[in-house]
Parts: structure tokens; sequence; C-alpha cells
């Protein structure tokens, strides 16, 4: 980044060295932005009247920084409605268009890099595949429950993230086929189990609809049991690593913990059958273990 | 400051790979990136692989593909390194248990791809690039290889000697984006940039918000050239309102294409005649666009893509995540209407020049992925291509950071082999706004005093002078917003610098930067907070996006031709007398140079002869 | 990086355990209640009927077993809850020998109970 | 560092119009459940008077059964009881892997249940109760 930034006026006119030349540049320059600026904020009340269609949106709103933040509050937006407009695609516009300080993760828009999972009226969901139409107005956007929130609809995602790496989240395997071409087979029939639970895009939406994680800080979580799931199931790890797969599902905060709630399985934005793949390692444990009784 | 022998900037398929090789040579790495890991648009990718794996196939056959599909204007030591490394690449992710869509017999499938002549493209379903990233994080994990999320990087510490080519990248600034600290890091052996597309210079793209083209962007202040930044692959067939795509498999299995009068377009007006729908991607594309040109798209914008005629059972059996994405992300359910498309950016063909060891000229300055050009793919990417791009380059560019003994590049950086100096016809001033005036001659370059500062005191530079631009930034309480002049830069490139291109739009494209450029100047960013400032952090974005859309303009006016991606419409055919050369620009002292360097086209064991491209 | 949690203290005893014996109650409770609402009205209840009952083995034992099982059940359900929301510590070791308490406590007290009943073991 | 705003566990409750089926069956199955062990021990006390003697205890009990309040007292026990069995199966099939995708008509089911066998069982249960 360069520093090439004018100065404000009053300075410049302080300074000696501004050249007449450059403080008539800089104010026809100021004026066409003021212009330019005025038009676009114009342009963006009159679009927001005159579509028959604008939808209300509260978002919630909190900045540790900033005195009028400090204190959480929501505050109302409302956004001009395209066809085939998602909840991140609302929030984007009142972002460019009325608020720049509006603060969210987001990336991909298509569901795939999981860094919008937002709490909309009551639920949570991805902002990006979420239509407008298919909510109830106003919409209430929130940052995720059970996560310290950071600034607006920001959350700390550090606890998540450590539970995720607490399993082991590595393909492990002691049958390597020694040519560097050589490929492990794997049937068809193993991939298509394992399939469901590699599509996890790390949201965390499901732990932050989970009581039980919400309550138990150690709980492990259907995210971190589904990445666990991934492996333990995949028969190229062998057998001996499935027993040390399962050793840590086993412990304490792990598979037991959970209470088969199935909000994880319902907020899950990949669909992944959370809950029905703790409850078969929580099988997979208990028949592993009836063998030393 | 922060100090490693490595660092890579970005954490998508081609830094997670470079680091993961850079750690294998022993080397102490860390990735700084803006986005967590698995953020990364990597995991968009859907498609698959190539790489030669099966009897009948030879990375000789996908090397010849990949010089043809590129109009021959990929480097052949590039294009072969990719296709000789990359079926050692792909098994070596299965072996980390990537989970690959597998065959009977147990072994990973492949299938046909556009412009291959063997179906080698190694898939996992339609979620490649996801299952791909996600492996490849889960062995940084395994490593414990650390990383910097969420970190933005914003510059780099290079020295300031009067040419690139003596320049030495000590490391990188970046700005903590949960705490709003501005901090070095240093890196001992070598920098390697890893930050992939630069979707967003365009209003509609497959790309990521994300994808604002910054690693190239910071190269080229540094001095490092962009290569070929005119070569844009737009894929014809994205939802508008989120560019989100739609396979080809659709037209494939006999899609139709409508305008606003329900008019079989492609057949109609006779843009294909024998293969209507299934022509090649900028055929279609270019089509779409001519009918929104001429009044004739829907709402003047996109047109109809109808498979309701396929009926639901086979549409459910063959292209059910199609129903669910046109569903989630458009609001329309194909099996009632049809679904609205359009063109949309969806890859840069150009990037950082590199050779095929990933280096630049700029000593211990590395790129790899979309953002570096090797060249690989020429005028035109072949799909599935770009995946392997990131772990056969990313590993390399890793090896060589680390201090492996890598054989000698044959593909020249810099104006150290033959080049010849290009002029082109701009109608404003191009470059910084406000040279000559109060703006800094920049760059990545940190320091005046030559190469005798040490490498840390020269990223404490950098530090500083950054903070000093953030905090400038942050000072200033009126002027322009960001997005005003995003939306206007990216607004006049959809319009002016698309799958068309014509001498006067390029010129008015030019025009508008101009003014944005000079808009810049004022910008103004109204969340004071230190606190995950998004909009701070777009509004250094919106720079390199200015700089990045000006080399795609200014190389779209210069190459008087039509090869791969590039169509101009006074000039519709391929003219290799004058043209077999790649498109340089430089950064001198905040203006951008012209210059071309002569394509590779020999080949290892052949030369690979400019034929016509047809299918 | 996250440290691996390493108490393999395996829970998945318990929660067997929890499971049999709800499997074995929901037969023994059904009887229970079928036997004392509905065949025996409430207002009914005498301590002769019930010595009567316990006099046999097969009840007295079975009596025996549902007063084990459904507070082994109540109290490891009561534990279980606990420890969801985030019960650790020296706290969890207390409430763990209280509820232990407890349950030896009551067992004994049933016990007791069923043997004034049945006069001694009715073998 | 940045501090960041925790929002505590206050507003759990009052989101309960948000909860799913599985949530409140997860609720009703836990205050079911404690109520129940509530009772085991209040239920064993009172048999307990059978130590001091037969009369004393088929004194205790009847006092106890004349009364309306036990009655129905008993009769929401039986409440309790009824959903705790019927949630129990339900939660037993799940750990089965049995019927997960009917999870949340499986829970409305026992609650309905739970409804009909109480109704069902309220004259069994107020009979020849004494005002
Ligand atoms: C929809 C879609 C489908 C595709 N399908 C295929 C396919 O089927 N086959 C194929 O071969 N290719 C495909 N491609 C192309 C391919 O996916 C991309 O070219 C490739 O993934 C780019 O990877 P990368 O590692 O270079 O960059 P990315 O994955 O984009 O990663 C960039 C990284 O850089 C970081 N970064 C960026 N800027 C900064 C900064 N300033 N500071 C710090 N960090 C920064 C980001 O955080 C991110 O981690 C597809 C692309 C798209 C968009
Ligand atoms: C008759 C059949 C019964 C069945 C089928 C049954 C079933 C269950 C099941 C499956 C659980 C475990 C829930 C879980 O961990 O997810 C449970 C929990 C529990 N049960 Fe029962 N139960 C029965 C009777 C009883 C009785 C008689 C008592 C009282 C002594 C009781 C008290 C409890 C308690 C306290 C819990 C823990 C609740 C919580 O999670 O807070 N149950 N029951
Ligand atoms: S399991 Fe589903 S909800 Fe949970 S993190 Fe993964 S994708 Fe998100
Ligand atoms: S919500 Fe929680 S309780 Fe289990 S089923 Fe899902 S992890
Ligand atoms: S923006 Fe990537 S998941 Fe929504």
């Amino acid at each position: 980044m360069s520093t090439q930034v004018p100065e404000s006026v009053e300075e410049e006119s302080a300074t000696e060295t501004a050249s007449a030349g450059k403080q008539k540049r800089d104010a026809k320059k100021r004026e066409r932005a003021e212009r330019v600026q005025e038009q676009r904020e114009a342009e963006a009340a009159e679009k927001a009247r005159s579509a028959d269609d604008t939808y209300h949106l509260k978002v919630f709103r909190y900045d540790p920084e900033v005195p009028e933040k400090q204190e959480p509050r929501f505050d109302d937006f409302h956004v001009p409605y395209k066809q085939g407009m998602t909840v991140l695609d609302a929030l984007m516009w009142a972002r460019d268009h009325y608020d720049s300080s509006l603060t969210f993760r987001h990336s991909c828009r298509q569901a795939i890099c999981g860094s919008d999972a937002l709490f909309v009226n009551g639920s949570q969901r991805l902002g990006c595949k979420t239509q407008l139409s298919d909510l109830s107005e106003p919409i209430r956007v929130e940052p995720l429950p059970h996560s310290d929130v950071v600034k607006d609809l920001v959350v700390d995602m550090e606890h998540f993230y450590d539970q995720m790496e607490s399993v082991e989240p590595y393909f492990q395997t002691n049958s390597l086929p020694d040519g560097e071409l050589d490929e492990q087979r794997q049937t068809r029939e193993n991939r298509e189990k394992v399939k469901m639970s590699t599509r996890c895009i790390w949201c965390s939406a499901c732990m932050s609809s989970c009581n039980i994680a919400a309550g138990d800080n150690e709980y492990l979580g259907p995210a971190a049991i589904n990445k666990a799931y991934r492996f333990a199931m995949d028969e190229r790890e062998g057998e001996d690593m499935k027993q040390r797969r399962l050793e840590i599902l086993e412990q304490e905060h792990g598979v037991w913990r959970c209470q088969t709630q199935f909000s994880c399985t319902e907020v899950c934005p990949k669909d992944i059958p959370l809950t029905e793949h703790i409850q078969e390692l929580k099988r997979e444990a208990i028949k592993n273990n009836l063998k030393f009784w | 400051m922060y100090e490693h022998d490595v660092i890579v900037v970005g954490a998508g398929g081609a830094g997670l790979r470079a680091a993961i090789a850079a750690h294998e040579e022993g080397a102490d790495v860390a990735i700084v990136s803006k986005l967590h890991p698995v953020r990364s648009h990597t995991g968009a990718a859907e498609g698959g692989i190539n790489a030669a794996l099966r009897e009948g196939d030879s990375w000789e056959d996908h090397a010849y593909d990949t010089m043809k599909g590129s109009d021959y204007l990929a480097d052949a030591p590039a294009a072969e390194t990719l296709c000789k490394d990359s079926p050692k690449e792909t098994i070596k992710l299965e072996h980390w248990g990537m989970a690959f869509s597998r065959d009977d017999d147990g072994r990973v499938s492949q299938r046909p791809f556009g412009g291959l002549s063997f179906p080698r493209t190694t898939y996992a379903g339609a979620e490649t690039g996801h299952q791909l990233l996600h492996t490849m994080y889960e062995q940084l994990v395994k490593r414990g290889i650390k990383v910097y999320d969420e970190w933005h990087v914003t510059r780099l510490a290079v020295s300031d000697e009067e040419t690139p080519e003596d320049r030495t990248c000590h490391g990188i600034v970046a700005y903590d984006v949960q705490t709003g600290q501005v901090e070095g890091f240093r890196a001992r052996n070598g920098v390697i940039l890893a930050t992939g597309g630069l979707g967003q210079v365009y209003d509609h793209t497959t790309n990521a918000v994300a994808n604002t083209g910054d690693g190239v962007a910071m190269a080229y202040r540094a001095g490092a050239p962009m290569e070929d930044m005119e070569f844009i692959q737009f894929h014809p067939t994205t939802l508008p309102s989120t560019g989100v795509l739609i396979t080809e498999g659709v037209r494939g299995e006999g899609g139709i294409l409508y305008n606003e009068n329900g008019e079989r377009f492609m057949f109609e007006y006779g843009y294909a005649n024998n293969l209507g729908e299934l022509a090649s991607r900028d055929v279609v594309s270019r089509a779409e666009l001519t009918e929104v040109n001429e009044g004739r798209g829907i709402e003047d914008e996109y047109v109809h893509l109808d498979m309701r005629h396929l009926g639901e059972e086979r549409i459910i059996d063959r292209l059910e995540n199609i129903v669910h994405l046109s569903e989630d992300f458009e609001g329309v359910n194909p099996l009632d209407a049809p679904m609205p498309v359009k063109p949309g950016q969806h890859y840069a063909m150009g990037g950082i020049e590199t050779d095929e060891n990933g280096e630049t000229c700029i000593s211990g300055l590395y790129a790899a992925g979309e953002c570096a050009c090797a060249s690989v793919h020429g005028g035109n990417r072949l799909g599935g291509n770009a995946l392997p791009e990131l772990i056969v380059f990313g590993k390399r560019a890793g090896h060589h950071a680390a201090g492996k003994d890598m054989e000698d590049a044959r593909i020249t950086t810099g104006k150290e082999g033959e080049y010849e100096l290009g002029e082109v016809d701009s109608p404003v001033e191009l470059g910084e706004a406000g040279i000559g005036e109060d703006a800094v001659a920049d760059g990545g370059t940190a320091a005046d005093a030559g190469a005798s500062v040490s490498g840390t005191d020269l990223v404490q530079r950098a530090v500083e002078d950054e903070r000093e631009t953030i905090e400038t930034l942050l000072e200033r309480d009126d002027g322009i917003q960001q997005a005003e002049i995003r939306e206007r830069v990216q607004k006049s490139m959809t319009r002016n610098v698309n799958v068309f291109r014509e001498e006067s739009a390029l010129k008015d494209a030019l025009r508008d930067l101009r003014e944005a450029r000079e808009l810049y100047q004022q910008v103004f960013v109204a969340d004071k907070s230190r606190t995950f400032n998004t909009d701070l952090l777009q509004t250094l974005e919106m720079r390199n996006i200015l700089d990045i859309a000006e080399a795609i303009t200014l190389g779209a006016l210069a190459r008087n031709e039509f090869r791969g991606a590039h169509w101009r419409k006074e000039y519709q055919e391929r003219r290799d007398e004058e043209w077999l050369k790649h498109t340089m620009l430089s950064w001198n002292d905040g203006r951008p140079e012209l210059w071309y360097k002569p394509v590779i086209l020999e080949g290892e064991n052949k030369t690979y002869e400019p034929k016509v491209r047809s299918y | 990086m996250a440290e691996r949690y390493t108490s393999f203290e395996p829970g998945g005893r318990r929660w067997l355990w929890q499971r049999l014996t709800a499997a074995f109650l929901v037969v023994v409770l059904a009887f229970h209640f079928f036997l004392l609402h509905f065949l025996n009205h409430a207002d009914e209840v005498t301590f002769a009927l019930s010595q009567a009952r316990m006099e046999q083995l097969t009840y007295f034992s079975l009596m025996i077993l549902f007063l084990v099982t459904a507070t082994f059940h109540g109290v490891n359900g009561v534990y279980n809850a606990l420890v969801n929301q985030g019960l650790s510590g020296t706290r969890k070791t207390a409430v763990k020998a209280i509820l232990g308490l407890a349950s030896v406590l009551l067992i004994v007290q049933g016990v007791r109970t069923a043997l004034a009943w049945a006069g001694g073991v009715p073998i | 560092m940045s501090q960041s705003y925790n929002r505590g566990l206050i507003e759990d409750f009052s989101r309960w119009r948000e909860f799913s089926a599985g949530m409140w069956a997860w609720i009703f199955h836990k205050f079911t459940g404690w109520v129940l062990v509530g009772y085991l021990f209040t239920h064993i006390a009172v048999l307990s008077t059978a130590l001091s003697g037969a009369a004393a205890y088929t004194n205790t009990i009847q006092a106890l059964e004349s009364l309306l309040v036990v009655r129905i007292l008993e009769v929401g026990l039986l409440a309790v009881a009824v959903f705790h069995i019927l949630n129990g199966l339900r939660l037993l099939f799940v750990d089965l892997g049995v019927g997960l995708e009917a999870q949340d008509r499986s829970f409305y089911a026992s609650l309905i249940l739970t409804g009909v066998i109480v109704v069902a069982s309220v004259p069994t249960f107020l009979s020849g109760v004494s005002i």
C-alpha cells in the first residue's frame, strides 16, 4: 500500500509546499467525491423506497471499542429485494449502502467455506444458503449462540477449532502400498459410508445448536465426533487405528455426552446425519468394549 | 516481529501444499492467511484433478492437450512439469486419505473432461476441491505447522535495488484482523505467495469475496512482473445473483438455452449451428452476452437454461445437486421453471511470473497456485488443470524455498532472457494516481538504504510504513467509501473487459479506472474500530483490485489478436507470427511498463507446433 | 494447537447400563403400576396384601431387583445430567460420593422394608 | 487482545420458543427423570413405615390415599412416568439407530399417548377417594 493519501484541506493550506494547482485539483476531486457520495446515498434511499418489495432485517450489533456499540443492540435495515436474494446478500447490501462498519465473516457465497453460519430467525443457518423469501419478517440476524461475540455477527471460533483438532483429524494407516503410484484401494461401499461425514465445512452451526456443548465445554461436539467418524469408519485405516479412534471417542466427554437432541442434524447445512453418526459410534464403542468383558 | 524460515501467504490448496513440502525439507514454516485454511476458495472446485494414471494414458498426452488447450501460449517446460508430476502428487493425496470416488476395483475414479484426449480427471463426487483442501489441512494439523489465521498480508518486505532481478524478499507485513495489530514476519529463506484468484475485479464471478488478487498486486508493486493478465476465463452458466456455477453437465444432458422471446438462440441466431448449447465455453458465453446486449436478455441481464423437458426422474438421477444449487442460491426450482444463467468470471490464467520451481525474479520470493503464472494455462485453462497446478507447483515452491536442491529451471524470469519492450496507446495516464506530486514511490519496497540494511530492519521498516498507511486511512473522516469505488470498477470491467473486447470499450475502461484511482485518493474508512475491521480490509483490497483491473485491461488492449479466452472484435484470428509471446507488465515507480517475452514451445522431447484449436 | 484429551474414563459402561436398566424397567414398572393401581386399587392397599406378595420368592427378588435397577438408573441419570452441564473437578467427585451414598442408603432402606414384609428372606 | 462479549446462558431460556422437538424431548425427559428419582426416594420412605409394624403402615397408606391431593399427585406421577417410559423407549430406538428420521414424530406420539393414557386412567385413580 502506498501512502499517497491527500491531507485534509486545512493542513494543506498551512503547508506552504502544496501548490495552488494541486489545491484546485484536490478541491475538484473532493467535490466530485462528495457528489458521487450524495448521489449514491440518494440512489440507495430511492431504491429502498421505490422497490415494492423490501425486506426488514434486525441485525445484532456490538463492538467493544466503539462507545455506542458497547452495549449490544439491534439495528434495523430495509433492503430492496431481488429475486434469489439471500440473507448474506442482504447483509452485504446493507453494509455497502448503509453502514460500512456492519461486520460479518463471509467468502464463498456458495455454502462451501463455512464462514457465515448465523442465527437467523432463531436457528443456525448459513447466510448465503438462506433465501430471504423463505423467512418471515422482520428477519432477526444474530451471531451464533453459545460463542463469544467478537464484533457484530463475528464470533470467536477458537474453541470449535480446538475441538475439531483434538480428535486427531488426519488419516493414519499402516498399510500404505509401496509404490508412489499405487493406490490404496477402497471399496465403493466404504467410500459411500464415509461420504456424508466428509462434507463438513467447519461452520460450527451444529456445535452452536447443541445444548450439551453449550453446558459442557469439554464435550467434543457433533462436528468433531463426525470428523472422527470419518476416519474411524474408513476401512483403509485398519483395525489398530480404529481401536485408537474409539478410545478418543469413548472418553468421558466424547460420544456419551450426546443426548440425542437432534438439533445438530437439523441445522447442518450439509445435511450430515450427525446424530446417526454419533449413535453408531456409541454402539461401535460398546461392541468394542464387550470384547473385553 | 515473528520469524520463520519459510513463510507461506495463503492457505488454499497451493499454500497448504507448499507449507507441507517446506516442512518435509525440515524448514521451520508458517502460514499466514486472511482466512482460516478451510475457508479458502479451493474448497469450491467441483470437477476434478487431471492426472495421467491409467494404462493407455501418458503424461505426454496430457501435456499435448494442455498445450493445445492453452492455444500455444503455455510454456512447455511448465506444462510438462505439471503433467509429469501430477500423477505422483494426486496419489499422494490419496495416501493422505482423500475421499476420492472409487471404481468397482477400488481404484480412484476418473472421468472425461472438455479438451482432454483421455478421461483423466480424477474426482471426488462434485466436491473435489473441498476434499482436497480438507485433506491437506488435516496433514497440516498432523505436522503441527503453525498457521496465523485471520492475518491479512498487506505488503512484502523487499529490498529496493534498481532492477527487480537484484532484489531480495525478506518477509511480509500483516494486519491481525482480530486485534488490528500490524506485525512483521521475517522469512529467513523465502516467502511463498499462494493467494489465489482475482475474481472480485468483476461484479459477477464464481470466485469468493476474498479473491481480490492481493498476492499478485503485492508482488507486482514489489517488482515481480505480471504475466498474461488479459487471459480471463468466463464460464457460460453461472447463477446471476451469486455466480454459483451450474455445471456443463446440464447442457451435456440436453439442457436448452432460451432468450427472452423464448427463442433457442444458439441455433436461431446462428451462434453454433452444429453444436448449439454444446459449443465450447467461450462461444456460449459470447452468444449469451450478445443476446443480452441486443435486448433479448431477460431483465437485460441473463438468459434461461431449461432442463424441465428432461423429466424429473432423469434430472434427479443425474443432476440432483443442480436442483439444490438453484433452489438455495437463486430461489428457483428447476423442475418448475428454467434457471437464469449468465457468463461469469471464473479463472485467471495470468499472474505473478514464475519459473517451474515457483520462483520469481526477486530472490526469496515464490508464487504458486492461481496467483502464479508459470505459465501452464497460456491463453485458456483446461478444466481440471488448476488443482494439479496447486499441488505440483505448491510442492516445488515449498521445496525450493526450504533449500532443497532442484534442477535448474528452463524458464527465465524477469528481464533475464530474451525480451522486447511494448507499447500501448492509452487514452489516460496509467499507474498510480497523484504520482509526481505527493505520491510515494511504493511497492513492497520498504527501505531506501539499499542492500546494506539487514533483513530484519527491512521488515521493521515495512511494518512502520504500513502502520502509517493504516493510520492515515483511519484518521480521515470524510471522502468516498471503497464500496462505491469497487462497484464502479466491477461494473466497468464487466461492461468493457468481459468476454467481448473492443478497442473503444477497453479505452473506456482505462478512463474509468483512472477516475477510480483518483477517487481512491480520497477513500476513507468509516469504521474506526481496531476489532475485526472489514471496512478497512476491503479498502486495502480495493487498491489491489485497481492495479489488477488496469493490468487486465492493458494486456487486453495491447494484444491485437484472438487467442484462447481473449477475443478482440477488431482482430478475430490468432496471429502466431506476431503474438507467440507473453504479455508482461512491470511496476516502474508507480507506472506499468509493458514488455513481452517469447513463449517456449520446445518441450523435453518435442516441440509443440501451433495448430488450429478445434475439437 | 489443541491438547488432546487423555482422561480415558470410558463413560460407555454407564451409558450401556442406563439403557439396559431402562429396558428392564419398562417391563417391571408396567407390571408394578398394573398390579398396584389397576388390579388392586390404591385405597385397598394394606400391609397384609403386600405381605402376601412379598412372601413369594419370585416377587420378592423381582422387587429387590426393581429397586436396585431403578436406583442405579435414576441416580446415574442424575449424575449424567450434571456432567452434561459441565460438572468437573472436586465438585464432581463430591457429587459422585453423595449420590453413591444416597443410593446405598436407599437400597438398604428398601431391602429392610421388604424383609420386614416378608419376615426374612422367603426361601 | 480484543475483548469479546459473552451472552451467557440466560438467553437460552428466552429462546424456548425456538426449540425443536428433540430439545423439548430432552427437557421433558430430564424433568420427568428427576421427578421419578424424587418419587423413588419418597416412595421408599413411605413404604418403610412398614418397619414400625403392620398397623402403622396400613394407616399411613390409607390416610394418604384418602386425600384428594395425593390422588391428583398420583395422576401427575402417572403422567410423568408414562411420558418417561414412552420417550425412554423412543430413546432406546434412537440408540439402536432405528427410526431416526421419525424422531420428531415419535416424540409427538409419546406426548399424545401419554395424554390419552392419563385421561383414561383418571377414573381408576380417583375411585373410592373420600373428599
Ligand atoms: C467454482 C469453481 C470451480 C472450480 N473447479 C475446478 C475444477 O474442477 N478443477 C480444477 O482443476 N480447478 C477448478 N477451479 C479452479 C481452482 O479451484 C482454483 O484455481 C484454485 O483452487 C486456487 O487455489 P489457490 O490455492 O491458488 O487459492 P485459494 O484456494 O483461493 O486460496 C487463497 C488463499 O490465500 C489467502 N489470501 C488471499 N489474500 C491474502 C492476503 N492478502 N493475506 C493473507 N492471505 C491471503 C486466502 O485466505 C486463502 O487461504 C475452480 C474454481 C472455482 C471458483
Ligand atoms: C420404565 C422405564 C424407563 C425407561 C424406558 C427409561 C429410560 C431412560 C433412558 C433411555 C434414559 C437416558 C436418557 C439419556 O441419557 O439420553 C433415562 C434417563 C433417566 N431416567 Fe429413566 N427410564 C425409565 C424409568 C425410570 C425410573 C423409574 C426412574 C426413577 C427412578 C428414572 C429416572 C431417570 C433419570 C433421573 C434419568 C436422567 C434424566 C436426565 O438426563 O436428566 N427412569 N431414562
Ligand atoms: S457438521 Fe454440519 S453443521 Fe457441523 S460444522 Fe460441519 S457442516 Fe457445519
Ligand atoms: S445436538 Fe447435541 S446432544 Fe447430540 S444429537 Fe446433536 S450432539
Ligand atoms: S459464504 Fe461461504 S459458506 Fe456462506
